[in-house]
C-alpha cells in the first residue's frame, strides 16, 4: 500500500499522530464541564502524517453552528459533531491557512463581537441615520 | 570540531586501535606462554568438541547449585541477554557496526530495547548493590569489578537517556554516550570485561581437560 | 529618530476590526509557537511595538534565502513589508539600484541609529576581499559599517549563520559566519538551506512584537524553532520506536513511510520546525515526500559525514589501521608472553 | 526446638555470620629470612603459569559464586574461605609478573607485592581450609578449576617454609621412608604376611614378573589392615599373575598435598619403576582418593611420557572384572550408600566405577542428594585430615556431610577411599555418630563367589 492510498482510505491510526490529540481534546472537555475553563489546542506545532490532520477533520465532523469571519482574509469556525469542540482555520487575504486551532469552549472568543468594534459600529450607526 | 564528531571520529577510532590492540594483546600474551602438555592416558577424546560442550553447559546452572546461586544468576542472565540485545539488536547500532562490517541483521523494535535495556540497568543495579553488601563479594571484589561495573552501566544509562533526553541536547547526549562507549572499548582489554573472550578459554581449556579424564565438567 | 507607526495602527488605519486584530494575534502566536493563552500579551505588544527599519544585506550566497523569504505564508512578505517592518535595503526586492541603493541604506542607518535590524544572508569571504564585494565595497567592511548602528543582526540561512557551502572544506574563499565577525552585537542565526519562510518572518515578528531578542540556543537560534529536533516531532517517529525502517529509496518500508533512520537521516541531531511548521504553506517537508532530513540548519553540515550514512555510522577509517593496530596487538602479546616465560626460566634456574 | 540431638556439635555461641575460626598458628619450616620466604613462594607460583592457569586467573569475574559451592563457606559463611580467594596470593603474583599487562602492573604499583604476612595469613587458606575437593570447579561460570590452582599455589607455600607444620612432618616422613606413617617395605612385607595368615588368602609378595602390580595406602597398611587381605582376595579370585612390591607399596603422595614437585615425583616414580621392573601391565590403586589423581592422571606427567601400563582405581579394577565375569559376587541384602572420593568421581571420572559395583552386590543403593559427582567431601582430603589444628573447622564442615548421608537413611555407608575412611571415622567419634565408614572392596572381597568355569 502507498501512502498516497493510505489518504484515500485512512486506516486509524495510521502514524500515531491522532490519537493523542484525541486524548487531549477529551481532558479538556472535562476541563470545560468541571472548571468552566477553555483550551484552544494550535495544530500548527503538532506532527501530522500525510493525511492525518484531513483525517482529524473529517473524523471530528461538523455540527450545528458554523460561522464565516471576514477580516485579514476568511475565517471559517464551526463547531464539530461533538459540542463544545469547535474548529477554526484562520486564512489570509491569499486564502492561504494561517492558522488551524481546535477550542474547546461555549462559544468560541472571536465570534462574540468585541467593545471597540461596538463602539465604533454605534458611532457609524448614528452617522448613518443623522 | 564539535563533541559529536570527536566522538564519532577521533575517539571512536582510538578507541577501536586499544581494543582491537588490546583484546589481541591479552590473548596472545596467554596462549604464548608454555603448553601444558598431558601424558596420561586419556578415558575419553577430549579436544575440540569438549571445549564446545562445556563453553555451551556451563552457561547453566547445575542442579545442586541452582538454589545458592539462584538470585545472582539471574540477575546476570538478564544484564547479559539485555546487553546482547541492546548492543547487538538495536537497529542505530547494527547501523554502526553494518558500517565497518558492511553487512546488518535484523533489530529488534526500539520501545523492546528500552525495555531490555532498563532491566538490564536495573539487573546492573541489583548486582552491584549485592557486590557491596554480600561478605563474600565485598572481600574479593577490587577496583577492576567497580570500575568495569560503571563503564558497562554507563553507555546502557546514556544510551536510555536518548530517547528520554531529560532536558538534555539529543547530540550532546549521543556524543556522551559514544564516548562511554568508548571508555568502555578502552577498558575493554585490559580489565575483567575481557571475560568476554577469555570464557571462550577458560571454559574451553576445562572441558578439554576433565572430559579427557572423563570427569564431570 | 522619525517616529513610526505601531502595527496596530496601522491595522487601526486599514480598517481592520477589532476580530481581525485578534486574529492577526492568534495567528501571530501560532507564528511564534507561543501558546494560545499568549495572545492577549501579543495583543498588547502589538499596539505598542513601532514598525522597525531593516536592512538586508546580502554576502556570498544563492539568493534561495530570498526565495524562500518569499514563499511565506503567513505573515506574507508584502504583509510583513507594508504593514510590520520597514525594509530600506534589499538587493532583490528594492526598486533602487547603484547609488540610489547605497544612498538608501546609510539614509536608514543615520535615521534610526542604534535601533535598526540587520539580516544578512551568504557568508562572508576573509580570504581576498575581492572574492565579494558591493559597490566596491568588500563584503566584510560592509557589513561591519552597517552593523555598527544596529539594534541586532539576523544571520539568515546556514552560510551567514555558520558558514555553510562557501565555508566548507576545504573553504577556498576562507568564508566565515555573521557570529565569527559580529560580537558587540546581538546575534540571531536562523540557518537552514534555505531556512524555513514561516521561521524567518516570525523571527522578525517577534523582534517587532515584542523588541526584544528571542531565547537562542547554544547556536545562537532562536529556542522557538530549533529547540526540539526534526526527529522528535516527526509524523514518522512511531516507526522508529516500533523498528519499521526503509531500507531502500523504493521497498515496501519507503512506499509504507516508514522511518528514514537507515536512509542517513540526521532528523535527531537536526534542530529545526521542518516537522510541523512544514514548508509551502503547511504541504510538506522532506521526509514527508521520502527523503531523509540532511541536516541542513546544523552547524558544518556540509562537512559532517554522508547525506545518506546512517547517524549512527562511527566515521573511522577501518581496515588497514586497525589491522595494524592488530598486528600490535600480536607484537605486544608475543612480548608479554616471552617476557613472563624468561621470568619462569629465570626462577627455575634460581630454584 | 524442644530436643537436642546430642550426636550433634551444639552451635550455641558460633553464630554463623559471627563465627571467629579459632587463633591460627602460622607454621614456619626452616630459618630463612621473610624475604627468602617471599621470594621463594613467588619463585614457585611463577612456575606453574602456563596457559591454562594463565587463563584461568585471567578470566575469574569475582562473581562469589564458587563460596556457594565450597563446604568451608557453607558452613562457616566465612567469606576468605571463598575458594577464589584462597587463591588471591597466586593470583596477583600471576597479575604482577606474568600475565600479558604484568608490565602495567608492576610499573603502576596496581598489584602489591606478596608479603610475608599475607603468605602466613593464606597458608590457613590454601590448607586448612580447602580439600581440593573440586566443587567450587564446577559452580565456576568461568569454568575456571579453582582446585587445580589451589594444588599449585602450594607449591610456592611449601617452598617458602610456610606449610601446616603436621602436613610437612607427614611428607617429609614419606620422602624419606618412603611411607608417610614410616612403614618401611620390610614392614609391609610383614604385615602382609600376617594378613594373609590371618585371612587365609595367598598374597604374593616381590614377584618378579606379574601382570598387576597392586599397591596400598599407608592409612589402610596401618589402619585397615584388611584391605590388603580384601585385595589379595579379589585379584586371586580373578585369577591375575599380580604382585605386591616391597619396592614400590605406597600409593599416596604426600609431596603432591604439601606441595612439593620434587617429593611427588619421588613417590610416583617408585610405582612406575616397580611396575616396569616386573613387567606390568596394569597398576592398581588402592582405595584412594588422591593416589588415583596422583598416578593415574599426574602419574605420566611426572614420568615425563606416556606409562607403560594401565591405572586402575580398585573401584574400577572390581567394576571391569564383575563386568566381564571375571569375579562374581553374591547378593547382599542391605541398603547402601555410597560417598564418592571427590579424586576418584568428581576430578577423576571414575563415577560410574563404583555404581557398577554396587550394582553387583544387589543391594538396595541409595543415592545421596547430589551423590555421585556434586557429592560434598568429606573434609579430610587435601591433607586436610593430617592438619590437627584443622580438625574443629573439618568437624563443622563434616556436618553437611552427616546430614547427606542421614538423609539416605541407608543401612550401610561405604566408600572406596581410605582417607575418607580415617576422616569418616575420625568425626564419627567426634560426633558420637551413628554411622561407620565401611569399604566397598572389603564388602566385595567379603561376597566373592565362585567363578563357575
Amino acid at each position: 500500500m502507498t501512502a498516497q492510498q493510505d489518504v484515500q482510505r485512512p486506516a486509524f491510526p495510521f502514524h500515531g499522530n491522532v490519537r493523542p490529540i484525541i486524548n487531549e481534546v477529551l481532558h479538556a472537555v472535562d476541563r470545560l464541564l468541571e472548571t468552566d475553563e477553555a483550551t484552544t489546542i494550535d495544530l500548527a506545532g503538532l506532527p501530522f502524517g500525510p493525511g492525518e490532520l484531513e483525517y482529524l477533520e473529517a473524523a471530528l465532523g461538523t455540527g450545528e453552528l458554523s460561522a464565516k469571519l471576514d477580516a485579514l482574509g476568511t475565517s471559517r469556525i464551526r463547531e464539530t459533531a461533538f459540542p463544545g469542540v469547535w474548529w477554526l482555520e484562520h486564512r489570509n487575504a491569499h486564502d492561504e491557512v494561517v492558522g488551524r486551532y481546535l477550542e474547546i469552549t461555549r462559544t468560541p472568543e472571536i465570534l462574540s463581537s468585541q467593545d471597540v468594534d461596538i463602539i465604533a459600529g454605534r458611532a457609524r450607526l448614528e452617522d448613518q441615520f443623522a | 570540531m564539535d563533541l559529536l564528531a570527536f566522538a564519532k571520529g577521533p575517539a571512536l577510532q582510538v578507541a577501536a586501535y586499544i581494543f582491537v590492540a588490546g583484546s589481541i594483546w591479552r590473548i596472545v600474551g596467554i596462549v604464548l606462554l608454555k603448553e601444558k602438555v598431558d601424558h596420561s592416558e586419556p578415558r575419553k577424546s577430549g579436544g575440540l568438541m569438549a571445549a564446545l560442550k562445556v563453553i555451551y553447559t556451563r552457561s547453566f546452572t547445575a542442579s545442586p547449585f541452582k538454589r545458592a546461586t539462584l538470585y545472582p544468576k539471574m540477575l546476570a542472565y538478564v544484564q547479559h541477554l539485555g546487553l546482547f540485545a541492546v548492543i547487538f539488536l538495536f537497529v542505530p547500532h547494527i547501523m554502526f557496526f553494518e558500517g565497518f562490517l558492511g553487512f546488518s541483521w535484523p533489530g529488534l523494535p526500539n520501545n523492546i530495547i528500552y525495555l531490555l535495556g532498563v532491566a538490564a540497568v536495573a539487573a546492573s543495579i541489583a548486582l552491584l548493590v549485592r557486590r557491596l553488601t554480600s561478605p563474600v563479594l565485598k572481600l574479593i571484589s577490587n577496583f577492576d569489578d567497580y570500575f568495569s561495573w560503571f563503564v558497562t552501566v554507563l553507555p546502557l544509562v546514556t544510551g536510555l537517556m536518548i530517547p528520554v533526553r531529560m532536558g538534555f541536547r539529543y547530540e550532546d547526549i549521543l556524543a556522551v554516550h559514544i564516548l562511554s562507549v568508548v571508555l568502555l572499548m578502552l577498558w575493554f582489554p585490559f580489565g575483567k570485561l575481557g571475560h568476554a573472550f577469555l570464557v571462550f578459554v577458560t571454559r574451553g581449556t576445562t572441558g578439554m581437560v576433565f572430559e579427557r579424564r572423563g570427569a564431570k565438567t | 529618530m522619525k517616529k513610526r507607526p505601531t502595527v496596530g495602527e496601522i491595522l487601526q488605519a486599514k480598517g481592520v476590526s477589532r476580530r481581525g486584530f485578534l486574529k492577526y494575534c492568534a495567528t501571530t502566536a501560532s507564528i511564534l509557537a507561543l501558546p494560545p493563552s499568549m495572545i492577549p500579551r501579543i495583543a498588547e505588544a502589538i499596539e505598542n511595538t513601532r514598525r522597525p527599519s531593516v536592512i538586508w544585506l546580502s554576502f556570498q550566497e544563492c539568493t534561495g534565502c530570498t526565495e524562500s523569504l518569499t514563499r511565506s505564508a503567513s505573515p506574507t512578505v508584502e504583509g510583513l513589508i507594508f504593514d510590520a517592518i520597514s525594509l530600506d535595503y534589499h538587493h532583490t526586492l528594492q526598486a533602487a539600484a547603484g547609488d540610489q541603493a547605497e544612498a538608501a541604506r546609510h539614509a536608514a542607518m543615520e535615521e534610526n541609529e542604534g535601533g535598526y535590524l540587520v539580516l544578512v544572508d551568504g557568508s562572508i569571504p576573509l580570504g581576498n576581499p575581492g572574492f565579494s564585494t558591493i559597490a566596491g565595497m568588500s563584503n566584510v567592511e560592509m557589513l561591519k559599517e552597517t552593523v555598527a548602528g544596529a539594534a541586532a543582526v539576523v544571520a539568515i540561512g546556514s552560510c551567514a549563520a555558520f558558514g555553510g557551502i562557501p565555508g566548507a572544506d576545504p573553504n577556498p574563499t576562507g568564508a566565515v559566519s555573521v557570529m565569527d565577525l559580529v560580537t558587540d552585537k546581538p546575534v540571531i542565526n536562523v540557518p537552514g538551506c534555505p531556512p524555513i519562510p514561516m521561521v524567518m518572518t516570525a523571527v522578525l515578528t517577534h523582534f517587532l512584537t515584542f523588541g526584544t531578542i528571542p531565547d537562542l540556543d547554544k547556536h545562537g537560534r532562536p529556542m522557538t524553532f530549533f529547540g526540539t529536533t526534526i526527529h522528535d516531532r516527526c509524523y514518522r517517529r512511531p516507526f522508529y520506536e516500533q523498528g519499521k525502517f526503509a531500507e531502500t529509496f523504493d521497498d515496501e518500508g519507503a512506499k509504507a513511510g516508514w522511518c528514514l533512520y537507515k536512509l542517513g537521516c540526521k532528523g535527531p541531531t537536526t534542530y529545526n520546525a521542518c516537522a510541523t511548521t512544514k514548508w509551502n504553506s503547511g504541504t510538506s517537508f522532506p521526509i514527508e515526500a521520502g527523503h531523509p532530513c540532511l541536516g541542513c540548519s546544523e552547524p558544518n553540515f556540509w562537512d559532517g559525514g554522508g547525506f545518506y550514512e546512517p547517524l549512527s555510522t562511527g566515521r573511522f577509517d577501518s581496515g588497514t589501521k586497525l589491522a595494524g593496530a592488530a598486528a600490535a596487538g600480536v607484537a605486544l602479546g608475543v612480548a608479554a608472553a616471552a617476557a613472563g616465560r624468561s621470568k619462569q626460566a629465570k626462577f627455575t634456574k634460581e630454584g | 526446638m524442644t530436643t537436642v540431638d546430642g550426636r550433634h556439635e551444639l552451635d550455641r555461641e558460633a553464630e554463623r555470620l559471627a563465627y571467629k575460626p579459632p587463633e591460627v598458628r602460622h607454621d614456619k619450616q626452616g630459618d630463612m629470612p621473610s624475604e627468602e620466604r617471599i621470594n621463594q613462594a613467588m619463585h614457585h607460583f611463577v612456575k606453574n603459569f602456563n596457559t591454562q592457569t594463565a587463563s584461568y586467573l585471567d578470566g575469574c569475574l569475582h562473581c562469589g559464586m564458587c563460596a556457594d559451592a565450597c563446604h568451608f563457606h557453607v558452613r562457616t559463611d566465612d567469606p576468605r574461605y571463598t575458594p577464589i580467594w584462597k587463591i588471591e596470593l597466586f593470583k596477583r603474583t600471576y597479575k604482577r609478573q606474568v600475565g600479558p599487562f604484568a608490565f602495567f602492573y608492576r610499573l603502576l604499583g596496581l598489584k602489591r607485592h606478596v608479603s610475608i604476612e599475607d603468605l602466613e595469613e593464606w597458608q590457613h587458606l590454601l590448607y586448612d581450609s580447602c580439600t581440593v575437593c573440586g566443587r567450587c570447579s564446577l559452580v565456576c561460570p568461568m569454568g575456571i578449576d579453582i582446585a587445580g590452582l589451589v594444588s599449585m599455589a602450594r607449591h610456592g607455600m611449601f617452598k617458602a617454609g610456610l606449610i601446616p607444620h603436621e602436613l610437612h612432618e607427614v611428607a617429609k616422613t614419606a620422602s624419606e621412608t618412603g611411607s608417610p606413617l614410616g612403614i618401611t617395605g620390610d614392614k609391609f612385607a610383614e604385615r602382609a604376611d600376617w594378613m594373609g595368615d590371618e585371612h587365609d588368602v595367598e598374597i604374593p609378595m616381590n614377584k618378579e614378573q606379574a601382570d598387576v602390580l597392586a599397591v596400598m595406602s599407608s592409612i589402610e597398611i596401618n589402619k585397615y589392615p584388611e584391605s590388603m587381605a580384601a585385595t589379595a582376595k579379589i585379584l586371586n579370585a580373578a585369577g591375575e599373575s599380580w604382585t605386591f612390591r616391597t619396592d614400590g607399596f605406597e600409593a599416596t603422595n604426600f609431596g603432591m598435598l604439601s606441595g612439593n614437585p620434587d617429593w611427588q615425583k619421588a613417590s610416583t616414580m617408585k610405582i612406575i619403576d616397580a611396575a616396569v621392573k616386573i613387567g606390568a601391565k596394569t597398576v592398581v590403586l588402592p582405595e584412594c582418593g588422591h593416589a588415583y589423581m596422583a598416578l593415574r592422571w599426574m602419574g605420566a606427567n611426572m614420568y615425563g611420557k606416556p606409562l607403560p601400563f594401565k591405572v586402575l582405581h580398585i573401584s574400577e579394577y572390581m567394576a571391569d572384572a564383575l563386568n566381564t565375569g571375571k569375579i562374581k559376587v553374591k547378593k547382599v541384602d542391605k541398603s547402601v550408600t555410597y560417598h564418592d572420593p571427590c579424586q576418584v568421581s568428581r576430578r577423576g571420572g571414575a563415577t560410574q566405577a563404583a555404581r557398577d559395583v554396587i550394582k553387583h552386590l544387589g543391594v538396595d543403593f541409595r543415592e545421596m542428594e547430589y551423590g555421585g559427582d556434586y557429592n560434598w567431601c568429606c573434609g579430610g582430603g587435601g591433607g586436610v585430615v593430617t592438619i590437627k589444628r584443622a580438625d574443629p573447622l573439618r568437624h563443622r564442615v563434616f556436618k553437611l556431610k552427616m546430614d547427606q548421608v542421614e538423609k539416605t537413611e541407608a543401612d550401610q555407608l561405604l566408600s572406596s577411599c581410605a582417607n575418607c575412611r580415617q576422616s569418616f571415622d575420625d568425626s564419627q567419634q567426634h560426633f558420637n555418630w551413628d554411622y561407620t565408614m565401611g569399604s566397598l572392596m572389603e564388602m566385595v572381597a567379603e561376597n566373592l563367589e565362585e567363578v563357575q568355569s
